[in-house]
């Protein structure tokens, strides 16, 4: 054997360059979205009169705080490499019984933990049918998105109104300052917001969720509870998926089978324009929060837009879309 | 030592896999402060003992005693828990998480149930230090050579306050002095009464360190024998279960002849090739027939020198010459195209597609280079692949199994072959003898001699200087990620030598 | 070899005939295929010939899944082929010149190859994630649909036309004609050249895949491609079907039965090993649900509900780790 | 292409006294909604009133968005198509504190506060499901033995579905000559009908009568009756809702045998009931369009001006 005395320690500063080299890509997907965003703000506040009312931004909060949310349940799922399809089954299911019982006379009290364990239920379900069942995640999922339809169509086909007390008053209730307000439901969901990105960064489940992302046999190698952390990530998806019910369902104050759907789709969609990578691993939940602002910034810029044939939206919103996303792409580029 | 009770008991562990039986009533006994080397040749069943023991896969038969207690884990989570500590063949690790939490993670410090960041960072760096790795723990560790992703993995097994510490292989990509470091951490713990399970194909390293070791063949308990009374010879002989007329082969190991090569026009050379960040612009030829070492500490940049003249990456500096004309690199098919092939030193994640068949593994290559559009006939197919399952001794010798079920040394004959059956001018070989038993590498080193004899040059990039001395007409040494010196392999030639202008850092 | 590909086919195969058994009890002549006026007629050829587009999707959407990828836009590129077919048609001064009507497919079937190159650009080129790349289309493709018949119903009068969906080919329906020599050839290409193999290969594991010399950029590009054509012919199908192109409603959600027919036959959405009979299987499956919950005259409020039981159960019987399960549960195993 | 000049329109509308209205659309799910939007838009150009429009891709939310932007943006008067009857109470409370009046079109809200809105102008679905079922009723009237029925309706859960089959049912729900063989939902659209007809008609040898909750499930009912060998209008009667053009032709080459209009051109009557509303006239709550029924002579008769 040879025994090599002279070790060369690395030199601080090559370390140094290397640290920040490495932050830097760790960050640039999100700064670059984060920068994105604010360029198109800009562009809105040029092109319309009446933009660059700081309601309007905070109207776009007002109106996605239950895609937000749901999008954070999301952003778990698809940081264990996951995918959740039942999402927007589940909340158009929440507004549905929590509609239901209400209208019996449930009081909220009772209603709300019940719809809430209704849709964390739903995805531990999910969860368990893919960790012991190794069946795959889009699968089980849509499975799950078919339950949750049909059911809602077992309780009504038609749509309930809300009219609970406690539930108008949540629904009405405007948090005024300095002459623009929000809702509770931002509050709310600003909350889950923050929640989410304390777990997934400060707790041992959170960096779990990572490791399963990254190689989910490696992790199970490393000793890792991999089938729990997965399970749990269907868990918390279907309780945010059941949360974002709750606040669209004080946004509407109605429950009904159609609601929200399509709505897997926007939340996936802001999870990966938020720059996490869907082969699980990479991501961060302000990430999110900014692919929820974009969705609703391009939907605020096509009403400010105002005079968008129904074909032109939708040719528009992918326009922009795509613009978004290849200018994102080509900031975040790693040269080859 | 046999005297005290055995911490660890596994008794006649049968595991079978659709179509092989990995395992066939193996018995272990483990006793505290000894390290004990498991040997046997590629797809002997270490690993699969392994995960047998650590409850990565369920075993068929047999029974399991840790402590005197029966066990039977449903997984490695279990297996840490009652005290068993592992470092898995393939390196298992999350490459997107940082070098600290890969050490860490699954018992970072916590304070309320919030991980210390910082605290974590300054552990993580304590651990490393104890194999002397200086390395930013906040880097990703996919950005780190195999060499380092290997001493993370083991600096997470030290970690633990383990009964058992088991490691599979965990010195096949080290180079000595990390080796020897290694040995120095295993030695305090079996001061510290805790039994390791070792197992690697140096038989050198095997003589330095066990006690004890058990050998298997074919799934099948050899026996079990203390290092002290059993030789090298007989120790090979048990492995192989053939007398010695392979060994000698092993003994007479081919030796590169201090060759008087006339150099000509080089197959390949890079003129002040480089890319910032990942290597400094060097200049280096390689000649028909020649072999050309590349020695190094880890993370010296062979690596990058090797992806560099394959076009893997791009180049931002310089150019490459083939035949003595300029080429621009497009990627890996402009290298192919000009007879270039590169055996990569990660398998797992550069190298195999781990569901295809052993046979789709082998043709890849070659089909990629003719086109989706001309297969390669399937009976030409069967032929190369069966004759270079023969020629590596691929085990089992069936081309239609996924590679994924082949054992570590196995795999990485397949790689081999892919590229042998391109026929190419230049071979890159990155670690091409990692994870090989011992008499598969003799037949490797062998096969790169006759390959060179037969004019094909080769690029050989090896952590064990002394395989890279054998075999090289030329030394080119790095250091830091610059090229240093270029050493003929003269007379006077050797380790020692080699190691001064590494660690000089500049001609010998 | 051949053996595990017949055991991965055997479960869907086997719930597939449970179906139609089902369907059989309900409705005794459920099997009886007649001559009539030299046309197969019956149940059975009705489940063929309403699968046509669908496996068709299926099949594209395989070679999709094969490399890793997915693909969303397909719905739309459904609408977009038979809006574009019909628009050209319905500008034909014979609309029954079988000439012009060439023309207008062709024209069709050459946009969707345009479509499928612009996804497979962004995916393999730009470098964008499947999911997100195809949304774009998806989104934007459904207004070019309807930009193209401006959101009317583009009627059509072409005896020729007609017979892409309701013709018939010595007694057996030209769609099933089409979609078994669309899948054959597929299969044929896949079988005599090596496409099938680099094509798993990327998707298996696309970084040694480009250590291996393979250009991966290409072939996902014509994975694309494929799908899109493929997509496009089963949008003339859908749109020939009833003489007529309707940009929002043609196609409506097919990606997700397609990749459902994907999943059910044994291809991983996480990319590699792919087959193409098993996409064929799971395709006549879906289409066999459909026409079951017509035949059993499920109540549509229930429907969902039927379907995510039969996709629960078809996924678990498919999974191993179920059926170990199941035959473990005897002897206590002591494997928790 | 798309519309270039990015009036943000707060105060646009007020300086020229020029009415603006925000209008929010469902979608563009059908030929009928397209049809819809036109007439909103050309009576909006003509009774010279500023339009915009925003289009909901189905979506509730969409709407509400829609209208709170309306509102920001300070219209004269908002009038919007709800996707369902209920959960616009915030919204539509927004707009009255603003002082801005609404008018429901084509779908009604089920609001219990009335003051919400002005007026809603549309059809009837419940109503409609009646005529289709009273001339069942009559066609069918001298008939002996049981009416063997089969029913394509509309998206599950969607208004005119719920409406239509609830309003055809009440009226021959009491009479046990008709048999409801099977009754599935075809999703608005032809290619849905069709498929589901193939099935109702492989499951049902004899059937008398489809009902079809809208033309175009019934357009594609008919190529899968023919396809069956049958004749339809003759040896299947069918009825069903709208009179868009292609099921008036149907109708008047006799393979339909009755449609009950549900008009889409609601824009001159919003625009006159816009003006009524923004002069402080009062209006009643509730405005029926004016819609009728057709028979195959009728249909015949009024085709050649058949302008959707
Ligand atoms: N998951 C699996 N499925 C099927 N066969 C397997 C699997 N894992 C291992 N095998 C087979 O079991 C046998 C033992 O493999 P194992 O990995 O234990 O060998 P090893 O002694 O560790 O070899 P090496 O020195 O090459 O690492 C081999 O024949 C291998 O092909
Ligand atoms: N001080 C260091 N010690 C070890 N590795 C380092 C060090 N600094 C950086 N590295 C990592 O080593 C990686 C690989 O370098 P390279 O592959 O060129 O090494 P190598 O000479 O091939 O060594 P190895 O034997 O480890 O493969 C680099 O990407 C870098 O992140
Ligand atoms: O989609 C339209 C449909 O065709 C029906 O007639 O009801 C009104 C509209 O919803
Ligand atoms: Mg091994
Ligand atoms: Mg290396």
């Amino acid at each position: 054997m040879i025994d090599l005395k002279t070790r060369m320690p690395s030199p601080p500063a090559n370390l140094a360059r290397m640290r920040s080299l490495a932050m830097r890509n760790k960050y640039l997907p999100v700064s670059a979205t984060a920068v994105l965003l604010a360029l198109m703000y800009g562009i809105g506040v040029i092109n319309y009169t009446g933009f660059s009312d700081t309601q309007v931004v905070l109207n776009v909060f007002v109106d996605n705080a239950f895609l937000l949310v749901v999008a954070v349940g999301m952003t778990f799922v698809i940081l264990t490499g996951g995918i959740d399809l039942s999402v927007g089954a589940v909340v158009a299911l929440t507004t549905m019984i929590a509609a239901g019982l209400l209208e019996k006379g449930w009081p909220p009290a009772v209603a709300l933990p019940v719809v809430l364990l209704v849709g964390a239920t739903i995805g531990l379900g999910m969860g368990c049918m893919i960790h012991f069942f190794e069946v795959q995640p889009f699968i089980a999922t849509l499975a799950g998105m078919f339950l949750a339809r049909g059911l809602c169509y077992v309780i009504s086909t038609d749509s309930i109104p809300i009219s609970d007390p406690f539930w108008v008053s949540v629904a009405n209730k405007q948090i005024w300052f300095g002459g623009f307000f929000i809702t509770i439901s931002v509050l709310i969901a600003l909350a889950v917001v923050l929640i989410a990105a304390y777990v997934l960064s400060y707790t041992k489940f959170g960096r779990d969720v990572y490791a399963v992302g990254g190689n989910p046999q490696s992790a199970m190698l490393m000793g890792l509870r991999v089938g729990r952390t997965r399970i749990a990530v269907y868990t918390i998806s279907g309780l945010c998926s059941a949360l974002g019910g709750v606040l669209l369902s004080f946004y509407m104050l109605s429950g009904y089978g159609l609601h929200a759907s399509g709505m897997e789709l926007d939340a996936i969609a802001a999870v990966v324009i938020g720059g996490t990578l869907l082969t699980g691993g990479s991501g961060y939940v302000i990430g999110t929060v900014l692919g929820v602002l974009v969705l609703g910034l391009i939907q605020t810029i096509i009403t400010f837009q105002g005079d968008l044939s129904s074909w032109w939206t939708k040719i528009f919103i992918g326009i922009l879309l795509f613009v978004f996303i290849v200018l994102q792409r080509a900031v975040t580029r790693r040269r080859r | 030592m046999s005297d005290r009770e055995p911490v660890l008991v596994m008794r006649g562990i049968g595991k079978r896999f659709p179509g092989v039986v990995a395992l066939d009533g193996v018995d272990l006994r483990l006793f505290p402060g000894e390290v004990h080397a498991v040997m046997g040749e590629n797809g002997a069943g270490k690993s699969t003992l392994i995960k047998v023991l650590t409850g990565a896969y369920h075993h068929d038969q047999g029974d399991i005693t840790l402590g005197g207690a029966p066990v039977a884990f449903s997984g490695p989570h279990q297996a840490q828990q009652a005290g068993i500590s592992t470092v898995y063949q393939e390196i298992n690790l999350c490459p997107n998480l940082s070098v600290a939490e890969n050490v860490l993670i699954g018992r970072a410090p916590t304070r309320f149930g919030r991980i210390r960041w910082s605290a974590m960072r300054r552990r993580a760096e304590e651990l490393l230090a104890r194999l002397q790795l200086t390395i930013d723990v906040s880097s990703d560790l996919g950005d780190h050579s195999i060499a380092v992703q290997q001493m993370v993995a083991i600096a997470r097994a030290l970690d633990v306050d383990a009964k058992v510490l088991v490691l599979d292989e965990p010195t096949s990509s080290l180079d000595a002095s990390e080796v020897d470091q290694l040995f120095r951490v295993m030695r305090a713990l079996k001061e510290e009464g805790i039994a390791i399970l070792f197992v690697t194909h140096f038989l050198d390293q095997v003589y330095e360190i066990a006690d004890r070791m058990t050998v298997l063949r074919n799934g099948r308990l050899v026996g079990e024998y203390r290092t002290a009374e059993l030789s090298q010879l007989d120790l090979v002989a048990a492995m192989i279960g053939k007398e010695l007329e392979v060994l000698e082969n092993i003994e007479e190991a081919p030796r590169r002849e201090v060759a008087v090569l006339e150099r000509g026009t080089p197959v390949l050379s890079a003129d002040d090739l480089g890319r910032t960040g990942a290597i400094a612009p060097f200049t280096l030829a390689i000649h028909k027939g020649e072999v050309v070492g590349l020695a190094g500490l880890l993370g010296s940049g062979r690596t990058e020198v090797a992806r560099l003249l394959f076009g893997a990456d791009r180049a931002d500096h310089g150019q490459v010459l083939v035949d003595g004309a300029p080429v621009t690199f497009r990627g890996p098919q402009t290298a192919m195209k000009h007879g270039i092939a590169y055996c990569p030193e990660n398998r797992r994640t550069d190298g195999l597609v781990e569901e295809l068949t052993v046979r789709e593994n082998i043709i890849l290559a070659l089909q990629a280079e003719r086109g989706w559009a001309r297969p390669v006939p399937r009976g030409k197919q069967d032929e190369l692949v069966a004759r270079y399952i023969k020629a590596l001794d691929i085990r089992p010798a069936d081309p239609e199994i996924p590679v994924r079920n082949l054992s570590g040394g196995n795999q990485q004959k397949v790689l081999l072959a892919r590229w042998l059956i391109t026929e190419p001018k230049l071979m890159i070989l990155d670690e091409p003898t990692r994870g090989i038993d011992v008499g598969a590498k003799a037949e490797i080193q062998r096969l790169v001699v006759e390959l060179s004899d037969g004019g094909m040059a080769v690029l050989f990039i090896s952590a064990e200087l002394e395989e890279v001395l054998r075999l090289s007409h030329k030394v080119a040494v790095l250091r830091d990620r610059r090229l240093v010196s270029e050493l003929d392999n003269t007379d006077g030639l050797d380790i020692d030598r080699v190691m001064e202008a590494i660690a000089s850092g500049g001609a010998a | 070899m051949t053996n595990l590909m017949k055991q991965r086919l055997f479960w869907p195969v086997a719930m597939l005939a449970l179906l139609l058994i089902g369907n059989l009890i309900f409705e005794p002549g459920f099997f009886s295929v007649e001559l009539r006026d030299g046309h197969l007629f019956g149940s059975l050829i009705d489940i063929l010939r309403q699968g046509s587009p669908l496996m068709l999707v299926a099949l594209g959407m395989t070679l999709v899944i094969a490399t890793g990828g997915i693909d969303l836009s397909v719905g739309a590129v459904v609408a977009i082929s038979g809006a574009l077919a019909c628009q050209q048609i319905a500008g034909l001064d014979d609309q029954g010149a079988v000439g012009g009507v060439l023309v207008a497919v062709a024209l069709a079937l050459l946009l969707c190859a345009g479509l499928g190159l612009w996804n497979g650009f962004l995916v393999g080129v730009v470098g964008i994630q499947p999911i997100i790349a195809t949304l774009i289309l998806m989104v934007a493709g459904r207004g070019v649909a309807q930009l193209i018949t401006d959101g009317q119903i583009i009627n059509v009068n072409s005896p020729p036309y007609k017979t892409i969906a309701a013709g018939f080919l010595a007694s057996i329906p030209v769609p099933v004609i089409i979609a078994a020599a669309l899948v054959a050839a597929v299969a044929l290409v896949i079988r005599r050249s090596a496409f099938g193999m680099l094509l798993e290969s990327v998707g298996g594991n696309a970084g040694a895949s480009r250590l291996a010399g393979i250009r991966s950029r290409r072939l996902i590009i014509i994975a694309y491609v494929a799908c899109a054509v493929c997509a496009g012919v089963a949008g003339l199908m859908v749109s020939s079907t009833v003489s007529s192109a309707d940009g929002n409603n043609a196609g409506l959600l097919i990606e997700l039965d397609a990749i459902l027919a994907v999943v059910i036959g044994g291809t991983s959405l996480l990319g590699g090993r792919f087959s193409i009979a098993g996409t064929v299987v799971g395709a006549l499956l879906i289409k066999t649900l459909d026409t079951t919950v017509y035949t059993i005259g499920i109540p549509p409020e229930v429907t969902l509900l039927f379907k995510a039981v039969v996709v629960v159960v078809l996924c678990l019987v498919q999974s191993p780790a179920f059926r170990a399960r199941l035959s473990r549960r005897q002897p206590a195993e002591v494997s928790a | 292409a798309c519309g270039g000049e990015g009036s943000g329109g707060a105060a646009s509308g007020k300086d020229d006294g020029k009415i603006v209205m925000g209008f929010s659309q469902v979608g563009a799910e059908s030929g009928w909604r397209t049809a819809n939007t036109k007439s909103i838009q050309e009576s909006a150009a003509a009774a010279g009133i500023e339009l915009k429009f925003s289009d909901a891709q189905q979506k509730q939310e969409n709407q509400i968005k829609a209208i709170r932007s309306f509102i920001a943006q300070k219209v004269d008067i908002i009038a919007f198509s709800p996707v369902v009857e209920s959960g616009w109470d915030t919204v539509l409370k927004e707009a009255k504190d603003a002082g801005i009046p609404v008018i429901l079109t084509d779908r009604a809200v089920d609001s219990p506060d009335t003051t919400l809105y002005k007026t809603f102008i549309g059809s009837d679905f419940v109503l409609e499901g009646k005529k289709a079922g009273e001339w069942v009723k009559q066609e069918f009237a001298s008939a002996a033995g049981p009416v063997n029925m089969v029913e394509l309706q509309g998206n599950t859960g969607a208004a005119p579905a719920i409406d239509r089959k609830e309003g055809f049912e009440s009226v021959i729900g009491s009479d046990p000559k008709f048999k409801m063989l099977a009754s599935q939902p075809g999703d608005f659209t032809r290619a849905k009908g069709k498929e589901v007809m193939d099935a109702f008609l492989k499951a049902n040898p004899d059937i008398d009568l489809l009902y079809a909750h809208n033309d175009d499930m019934g357009l594609g009912a008919i190529e899968a009756i023919e396809a069956a060998g049958k004749k339809p209008g003759t040896d299947i009667k069918i009825v069903t809702v709208d009179a868009v053009k292609d099921g008036m032709q149907a109708l008047s080459d006799g393979k339909i045998n009755f449609i009950v209009e549900c008009s889409p051109l609601l824009g001159p009557q919003l625009m006159d009931l816009t003006k009524k509303v923004l002069a402080g006239e009062t209006i009643p709550t509730r405005v029926l369009t004016e819609e009728t029924t057709f028979t195959q002579d009728q249909a015949k008769a009024a085709l050649p001006e058949r302008k959707y």
